[in-house]
């Protein structure tokens, strides 16, 4: 499975159930998927038709790999893996992709919660909403 | 001395650009840099507060690392220095 | 996708993540999987080479799906499946296939945790383990 | 009258089958049915505890309900039920 890590969109091929299962080591018992998608509803519920993603690439792949490794240490995961996506976005199309993997779900349960509030509150990149009405705004700008 | 400056999120929008390469003399201090680029009313309210001090959701990063936890606006730039300025974050 | 139910070993592809956007409302922001697999070390951590796994598939299935169903309305989700597999196992592979998608991961997260819970605690199907020395168990038989 | 009973897990081991049709008199209860099946001091100390009452790990189903919630092992069997015996679920 490729790196943790920034990538344009349609880069890189989303992992099968199989791709994933390949890749364990052999204490896994639990597997986690988070895929975060873009939501028909926006800020002060406005209805969005897309979304830009940008990234300070070199900033947020250091951060990416740091929430990764310290994650997969703390809860002693066999895996653990953070997909952010950049470009441009219409709605139901997945911005991101984590996955965690280790031998209980007591592990992966609070591991894949700490990723997501991680990487969303950590991660450089930011999000521009485009509306249906024609508006467009940066989010937490 | 030169040092590039970027620019992420709605700041690339308000400062006009992604990326600046700017010429400075020695001794210029985060501080001076952002004067010397909120040169209009409004870059200055996005950035400053009303009594001129930098707005908590702004981030100055100096080659990767966080101002404020260096010397915050008083960090001083030194050749080939990456600064970056950043909205609050809103990953996806 | 298929409905929730008991499926026999390789009776069911195991859906991609385009799969599941295809098939997702448009109100999905969050989508949450997991997936239960045979693990290395089974009951007082003898070494396992493999499962079987035996279902009463009708009652089975009416209790996933009162499983969903329950969940789903419970915290308004878009999507709750779960798929639970029967047959002979070998370490590393699937078991069992979990997946939530609502709005938000506060509404994901909790559903997930519950789907998991509820399968675990209330279908109708039981697990025998082969260990490496050859000895079998059904475990809480 | 017929019924079918159904074994899973341990017990379909312990039965010797997934599956036994048997002819009974109107009017056994599962108690009855119990026990003309644990025919075996090993089958009826799997099933039973000292006092002879059904121990709490064993399931009892009728036509799919939980005889728990009918009367017990005083559930009345009728032409046709299938009763399932089975032990703690474990899923996977």
């Amino acid at each position: 499975m490729l790196d943790s890590g920034i990538y344009n969109k349609g880069e890189m091929d989303m992992p099968s159930v199989d791709d994933l299962l390949s890749e364990l080591p052999k204490d896994s018992g639990a597997i986690m998927t988070f895929i975060g998608v873009v939501k028909e509803v926006g800020k002060d519920d406005k209805k969005v038709i897309g979304l830009e993603i940008e990234s300070y690439d070199e900033y947020a792949n250091f951060t990416i790999k740091n929430i990764c490794d310290e994650i997969k240490e703390k809860y002693g995961l066999s895996l653990a893996k953070i997909y952010h996506f950049k470009g441009s976005f219409k709605v139901g199309e997945p911005l991101v992709l984590v996955i965690v993997a280790g031998r209980h779900r007591k592990q992966t349960f609070p591991a894949l919660q700490e990723a997501i509030e991680r990487y969303k509150k950590e991660l450089a990149v930011w999000k521009k909403e485009f509306y249906v009405d024609g508006s467009e705004e940066w989010i937490g700008g | 001395m030169k040092i590039k400056v970027k620019f992420f999120g709605v700041f690339r929008e308000l400062f006009g650009g992604r990326e600046r390469e700017i010429e400075l003399e020695n001794g210029f201090y985060v501080r001076d840099l952002l004067d010397l680029l909120c040169d209009s009313y409004e870059l200055r309210e996005k950035v400053f507060d009303k009594s001129g001090r930098l707005k908590d959701y702004v981030t100055i990063l100096k080659n990767r690392s966080y101002t404020q936890s260096l010397k915050g606006v008083w960090t001083e730039l030194e050749e080939g220095d990456v600064v970056a300025i950043l909205p609050p974050v809103t990953g996806g």
